[in-house]
């Protein structure tokens, strides 16, 4: 299990991270963050792959990824 | 009465030149006068005359002075560190005895600093920041209408006396915007015609421009024209706004933004009519014969500038000793503010009087 | 819980100045990548340009010293003359290194001075407001080319990467670009090659970088990373145009 | 009369020009105007502000020490800004992304004007909305003259051209 | 009585101030001829460099201006907008050309400037006592190389003819040098051929010349004519890197 | 006593650096300094230290600023049109607060000018050349000795007041040669470590050299701290050499080659003793306070200088017309003459004499 | 029939007409010049053909010469 | 006793050296003692010439502004330097390239220095038998510091040390 965190503060909401995301799961938020601006926002964790596309594209380095270990 | 025109301080310096007939402009991008390349860079063309976006400051300076020696109208701009790397090219165009235009929009310093308005560079501009004896008309516009006007102006001054002439702007008035008139130019009729250019030597003997005087005493020579040629700039070419002065027991001494707050206050009638304005207009050459007349009339100074005191130094310089001198500044991009202006002006006047009693 | 991608330590925690979608974010995100994954962050000592990566310093979390705007490579060399054991990068734009600084970033290529320059190439001034830069290419649309560049007066834009490689001193030239996240993996790689050759002290390394400046392109931030790969490569080819490994340069 | 006004945000949120649509108004209203601009330093981010002065008289400084009306479209801008209000001036404050403070120097206009222009979907016209609301309550200039001047400044055809029309119309509701 | 060779007539008749067997003497009297063939004394305008041939214009009959050390192209430069229709040369050392003026000679002929540059590479500073240049081969001692110019601290000597080559709008590009009589007929032949084309507008040339100092080479007039093709070749290779008549280019 | 060794003041000067553990020094070749990097270009190998010829003076200066980032002791030299191009790196390195040497050896100006020695780059250098509100400590030799002492002086004090630090020469104190005896140097004790230089941030917080202050209001703070820094040195570090002033009724004020001709005239006791010789040693800070009292003694001034008047408006402002103030000077590379200081002397003690009766 | 005139004034004795002279027709003076060096002479007119080395290598523009038409 | 000494020449003609070899002597004799050059500009050809004060008291300015002595290697430098000469002054001439004058303030040394270099097969060591003839005249310092210097600035091995050595005694002959 992925667990995506997306940092409000620092997302300017470019849309990078959505539009490289091969499996569609981010997209941007149609409310507006403190800064102004409708940020990125995880669409469908599930679908996350870890490709870690979305981070590797960042400006802001505002996407941290993590692995949960599944509860065994 | 022609329509206005809402436009920056710098476009409207830039069309000024262009109807000065500029027709060579050569800069390098810099806060707060980018707004004169990207006019030159869409008006140029329109005129038939040159825009050249230069490779640096140093490369700007040395077309300019490469078109001033062809006998052109030309012209560059840039701010405080643009202008820093200016000062050779400024001394060879002193040296060479060259017309040219050049415009610092100054910012805030020392080094990159920042890109609020500043009048720090004042020394740079009158005392010679290059190196060597040499001099500058140095024109302070306070207003974007001067900054038309007063550009047309330095094309004729320049041409005139084969000197380059500063127009020494901030970033204030660089950059606001406000009503223009235009009027259409006339270029002075006994203006003498460029014989010294370099055009090609046809049918006459050939031309040379340079600075370097090889053989024992010719530099000497070289520069007693030069302060020859300065002394009678000097004498004739002051020139400055006097707002208030007669009455005043104190006159407030500021050139370009800050002389607006001046006005503002002595327009205003703060202090009861007590406060006067002295605008130099011109800051090479300095208006030093009037201040010393004002000093002789029991008139006390308030110098006001951008900077941590570099034009009270003349105002000093002129004085001598015989009133108080004050200063107000502020410096590294800030403005000066009425209130402050207002608390000094009240100070020097309570100096004044103290003396008097 | 294990970390898969997390902001490089290296890195300030502090939301940048940059317009979005800008590849200053990006080209600082990889560097502090690399810092930490050489471990470096000791003895690294940066140059921040003039330019819009001015205050590179509010967001590297390593020494680091202002230019003059083109001389950064020439402070690069005082650096590294004095510290020869530090890592030295100098990161500067298109205007600050091939505009005002072609002097000082050919004789520091051409002494091979052992340091690492990072390029920048947005084609365009971005922190004066969108002019004209040496790197703008044919016929595109300026704040100081408003009739598009044009090449009989302005001439074409210049290619540094392939410039510096033809000079003998030095060790790494390349160009990469950031279009697609693989596009930025290869930058990643490319700066920890140019690392890797100025601590194997193989001389001048530089990375020159198409990255976008969304802004003064006029595009938005996708269409912009786009525009690298579809536009700039035309005149800007990608490659590596130097690489001591291969040719032994300055072994 | 004399407006002596300060219009602050984040940069790119088209304060710059919010300011200079309001002169060109004025000044096409036969009005003294000026526009003074300072960016938050030569860098994109940051505040960004300008500070605009219409009178009937003559401008002195175009420099705004203490404003008759601040336009504010953020936290930080209000910070900075709201110890600048004179006393019984108008505070015109987004309020989508900055919270009305407690006490100011004279009345608040408060204009959700992000969200507005998130409505109309494009949340960079929310300066328009701000023009609205301002020259609304303070009456500056003849809605006509902003008109003219919007279409000058922004020559957008067709859909553009109406967004900003309808965004500043908005910002007029909010001034009531 | 016919004559055979005569003091060109846009040389003055007055005695240099250049050492015996100095290659500037030889430009010199070859633009004077190529100025007389052509006959464009009344629309030649030359640009005089900081460098030993600083008072060119005490030689030379046409109008000339002096140019800050360096920035003699940028001069050129804003003489030739000025005067599209005269001939405009810059006349340049290797440390005018090479070191200080790097920015200008790179962007004028990235530009295609319609200039023509005669750049004397004499390899060393003459003017000011003998200092090392950009161009100073590897090992070479000079009064600020005194162990030899260390190719591991200071570069390898640059090469500006291919350098300049590699930018599309020079039209012309060839070294030369002064090394017997055929290879000074040679020197004219490139140097005509340059004025001729800046005459047609095919844009930037450039005629590097290996020009010998004897008096910081340290050798004999004669030794350091020969001395032109047996080491500055080895550095330098003659050859045309760029002409326009073969590539097209700038047509 | 240690044996003296002849040498000229430009290698004196390169000895004094490297004496006091510079071992950083950029330069570009220009006349009449030539022999500084000539000098270290054999030295440094010998020192393990660095010299490099950079590619330009603004190389140079920037190559400076880095080593001076780095905190090592670091030195360029040029002469006038080569400091000029120095002038937006020299604001850098005063907006950064580095220390580094910066010798001026000066030559004629304006423009290229010529190689004899001038004095005519004293506003450049004490009142600013580059853009801002900056200083540098300005030290003037007058002797090969003190081009070897002054510039050992000048790294400490570069330290001490995190400041650049120009050494003011001219073409004759540069090139000529005399007799030089050398002490072993040492440190001052209590200087500082450089806790700010950049050396990797290992085992502390990183440090940042800079001189851009983007917040609104960052900037003015800086330059606040910068004048007080410089208050503080104005106050404390002001150096001077008086000879004869005592029992004068004329003071020569001259520095550099100058001073030594004004030196010959006060010790051969020329007009009975009536003459004295003031000498700033530093030019920045200047001796006004001295000067000041002199003429409150109501001694008149001789301002001795090669230039077209510059010092003298320092000497006029300290004086602010308690007592005459005369000038004699020369340009473009000529030097004063003994005979005529003297009959300028003269003519100011008759001056004076008059005013008396 | 070659007339070669080389004028003491512009030479410098640097030599290399001398060295470059195909016929030996020139060589350097024992004797001093005004300004104070040996200067390139005529060592034999007749040897001359005319190649015009000598001008051509000249630095001082030194040397002119001419044909002198045969008295027919 | 001072004196105050120009010598003066084309470039090349080796008049700083000859200068520097005088100062060097003069110091290593006990004298305080003062080199000061003068190039004509920074190009190479034109005249080049140096002041060289040796004193038994301090030194003030080291330019000589009147001249207790000169030695002259050509026409154009005898014409500027010549009005420079003291009363009771010496001229020491190279008259190979220079005619004496009618009138002098002093004393005049004809020294043929250029032909009898010619003689030694070197032309630029005529700067030496100058020197030997100035030094004879004046005697400011005893011929083994000459010697000394000679060799310290002309390090020349075996031939040259000799011609160098021979030249400067056949310049003492002159003098007689
Ligand atoms: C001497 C000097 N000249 C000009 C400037 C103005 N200036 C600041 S940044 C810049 C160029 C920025 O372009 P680039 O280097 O491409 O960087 P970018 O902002 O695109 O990343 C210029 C011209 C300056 N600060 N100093
Ligand atoms: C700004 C500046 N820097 C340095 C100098 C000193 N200078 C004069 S000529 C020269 C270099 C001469 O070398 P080069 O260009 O190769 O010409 P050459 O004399 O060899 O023909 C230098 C460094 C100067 N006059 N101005
Ligand atoms: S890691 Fe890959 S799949 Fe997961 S959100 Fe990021 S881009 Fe999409
Ligand atoms: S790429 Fe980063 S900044 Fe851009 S929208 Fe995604 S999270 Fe936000
Ligand atoms: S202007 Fe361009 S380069 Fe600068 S921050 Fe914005 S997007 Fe980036
Ligand atoms: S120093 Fe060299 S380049 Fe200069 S004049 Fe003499 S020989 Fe020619
Ligand atoms: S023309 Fe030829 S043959 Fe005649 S002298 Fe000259 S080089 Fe010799
Ligand atoms: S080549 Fe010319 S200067 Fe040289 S020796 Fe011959 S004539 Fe004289
Ligand atoms: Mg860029
Ligand atoms: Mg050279």
């Amino acid at each position: 299990m992925l667990r995506i965190v997306i940092d409000r503060k620092h997302c300017k909401g470019c849309g990078l991270c959505v539009a490289f995301c091969p499996k569609g799961a981010l997209c941007m938020a149609t409310s507006i963050s403190p800064r102004g601006v409708n940020p990125a926002e995880v669409r469908e964790e599930a679908a996350c792959v870890g490709c870690l596309n979305c981070t590797v594209v960042c400006p802001d380095a505002a996407i941290e990824i993590c692995e949960l270990e599944a509860a065994d | 009465m022609p329509k206005k025109v809402l436009m920056t301080g710098n476009e409207a310096m830039a069309e000024g030149a262009i109807r000065a007939g500029c027709r060579h402009y050569y800069g390098y991008p810099i806060t707060p006068q980018n707004e004169v390349p990207e006019y030159m860079s869409r008006r140029m063309p329109e005129v038939d005359g040159v825009f050249l976006q230069s490779e640096s400051e140093l490369a700007a300076i040395s077309m300019v002075l490469g078109s001033a020696a062809a006998g052109k109208r030309t012209m560059t701009s840039s701010s405080s560190p643009g202008i820093s790397l200016k000062q050779e090219g400024i001394s060879y165009l002193a040296g060479s005895e060259l017309p040219a235009v050049i415009a610092n929009v100054q910012r805030g310093g020392p080094g990159l600093g920042d890109i609020g308005a500043s009048q720090a560079d004042y020394f740079q501009a009158v005392k010679g920041g290059g190196h060597g004896d040499y001099r500058m008309i140095v024109l302070a516009p306070d207003s974007v209408q001067e900054m038309a006007d007063l550009t047309t102006l330095a094309f004729d001054l320049a041409d005139r006396w084969r000197i380059p002439v500063m127009i020494l702007a901030d970033a204030q008035v660089g950059q606001m915007m406000e009503p223009v008139e235009w009027h259409e130019y006339r270029p002075p009729p006994d203006l003498a015609a460029k014989q010294w250019a370099l055009t090609g030597a046809s049918g006459r003997p050939r031309n040379i421009v340079r600075s370097f005087f090889l053989y024992p005493g010719l530099l000497e020579e070289h520069n007693l024209r030069l302060q020859r040629k300065y002394a009678e700039i000097a004498s004739s070419q002051v020139r400055l706004e006097e707002t208030g002065t007669d009455g005043a027991d104190v006159v407030i001494v500021a050139y370009g933004s800050s002389a607006r707050i001046a006005r503002g206050l002595v327009s205003e009638g703060a202090e009861g009519g007590r406060l006067g304005l002295l605008r130099p207009v011109t800051l090479w050459p300095f208006p030093s014969r009037r201040i010393r007349e004002l000093a002789e009339r029991g008139k006390a100074f308030l110098v006001a500038e951008m900077s941590a005191g570099q034009m009270v130094e003349d105002v000093r310089l002129a004085v001598e000793g015989l009133t108080p001198v004050g200063f107000y500044g502020r410096m590294g991009g800030s403005m000066l503010t009425t209130e402050e202006m207002a608390r000094e002006a009240a100070r020097m006047l309570e100096l004044v009087a103290g003396g008097a009693a | 819980m294990s970390i898969s991608y997390r902001r490089p330590g290296a890195l300030i925690d502090k939301v940048t100045h940059y317009c979005p979608g800008c590849g200053h974010g990006i080209a600082h995100r990889l560097i502090a990548e690399v810092i930490d994954e050489l471990d470096i962050r000791g003895r690294t000592i940066g140059m921040a340009p003039v330019g819009c990566a001015v205050v590179a310093y509010d967001y590297l979390d390593i020494d680091m010293c202002e230019a003059p705007h083109g001389r950064t490579p020439a402070v690069a060399t005082g650096v590294k003359r004095a510290l020869p054991e530090s890592v030295v990068f100098s990161y500067q734009g298109d205007g600050d290194l091939a505009a005002i600084g072609t002097a000082e970033i050919i004789h520091a290529a051409n002494r091979g001075e052992n340091i690492t320059v990072i390029f920048i190439n947005n084609a365009v001034y971005g922190m004066t407001g969108g002019q004209m830069a040496p790197t703008t290419p044919e016929k595109v649309k300026t704040t100081t080319s408003p009739y598009g560049r044009c090449t009989e007066t302005e001439g074409y834009p210049l290619k540094v990467a392939e410039l510096l490689a033809g000079l003998d001193r030095v060790a790494y030239s390349v160009r990469v670009m950031m279009a697609s996240p693989g596009d930025v993996r290869a930058v990643r790689e490319a700066l920890l090659k140019a690392f890797r050759c100025q601590m194997e002290r193989r001389g001048f390394s530089i990375v020159e970088i198409l990255s976008p400046c969304p802004t003064y392109w006029k595009l938005d931030p996708v269409e912009a990373f786009r525009h690298c790969a579809k536009e700039m490569t035309k005149v800007f080819p990608l490659g590596v145009y130097r690489d001591w490994e291969e040719t032994g340069a300055n072994q | 009369m004399e407006h002596r006004m300060i219009f602050a945000g984040a940069g790119g949120q088209g304060l710059m020009m919010l300011g200079k649509i309001l002169a060109q108004a004025a000044m096409d209203a036969g009005l003294n105007v000026t526009w003074y601009p300072s960016y938050g330093a030569e860098v994109r981010g940051g505040t960004a502000h300008c500070h605009v002065v219409v009178s009937e008289g003559r401008i002195f400084s175009p420099l705004v020490e203490r404003a008759s009306a601040l336009a504010i479209m953020n936290e930080p801008s209000l910070e900075r800004f709201l110890p600048r209000l004179r006393q019984a001036g108008l505070l015109v404050l987004n309020t989508s992304l900055a919270e009305a403070p407690g006490a100011s120097n004279g009345a608040i206009i408060a204009v959700p004007a992000t969200e507005i222009a998130n409505e109309l979907k494009d949340i960079r016209i929310a300066n328009m909305v701000m023009l609205g609301a301002l020259n609304a309550a303070l009456d500056i200039v003849d809605d006509e003259f902003v008109v003219e001047a919007i279409e000058a400044f922004l020559p957008g055809r067709g859909h553009l051209a109406g967004l900003n029309r309808e965004a500043y119309e908005r910002g007029k509701g909010c001034a009531d």
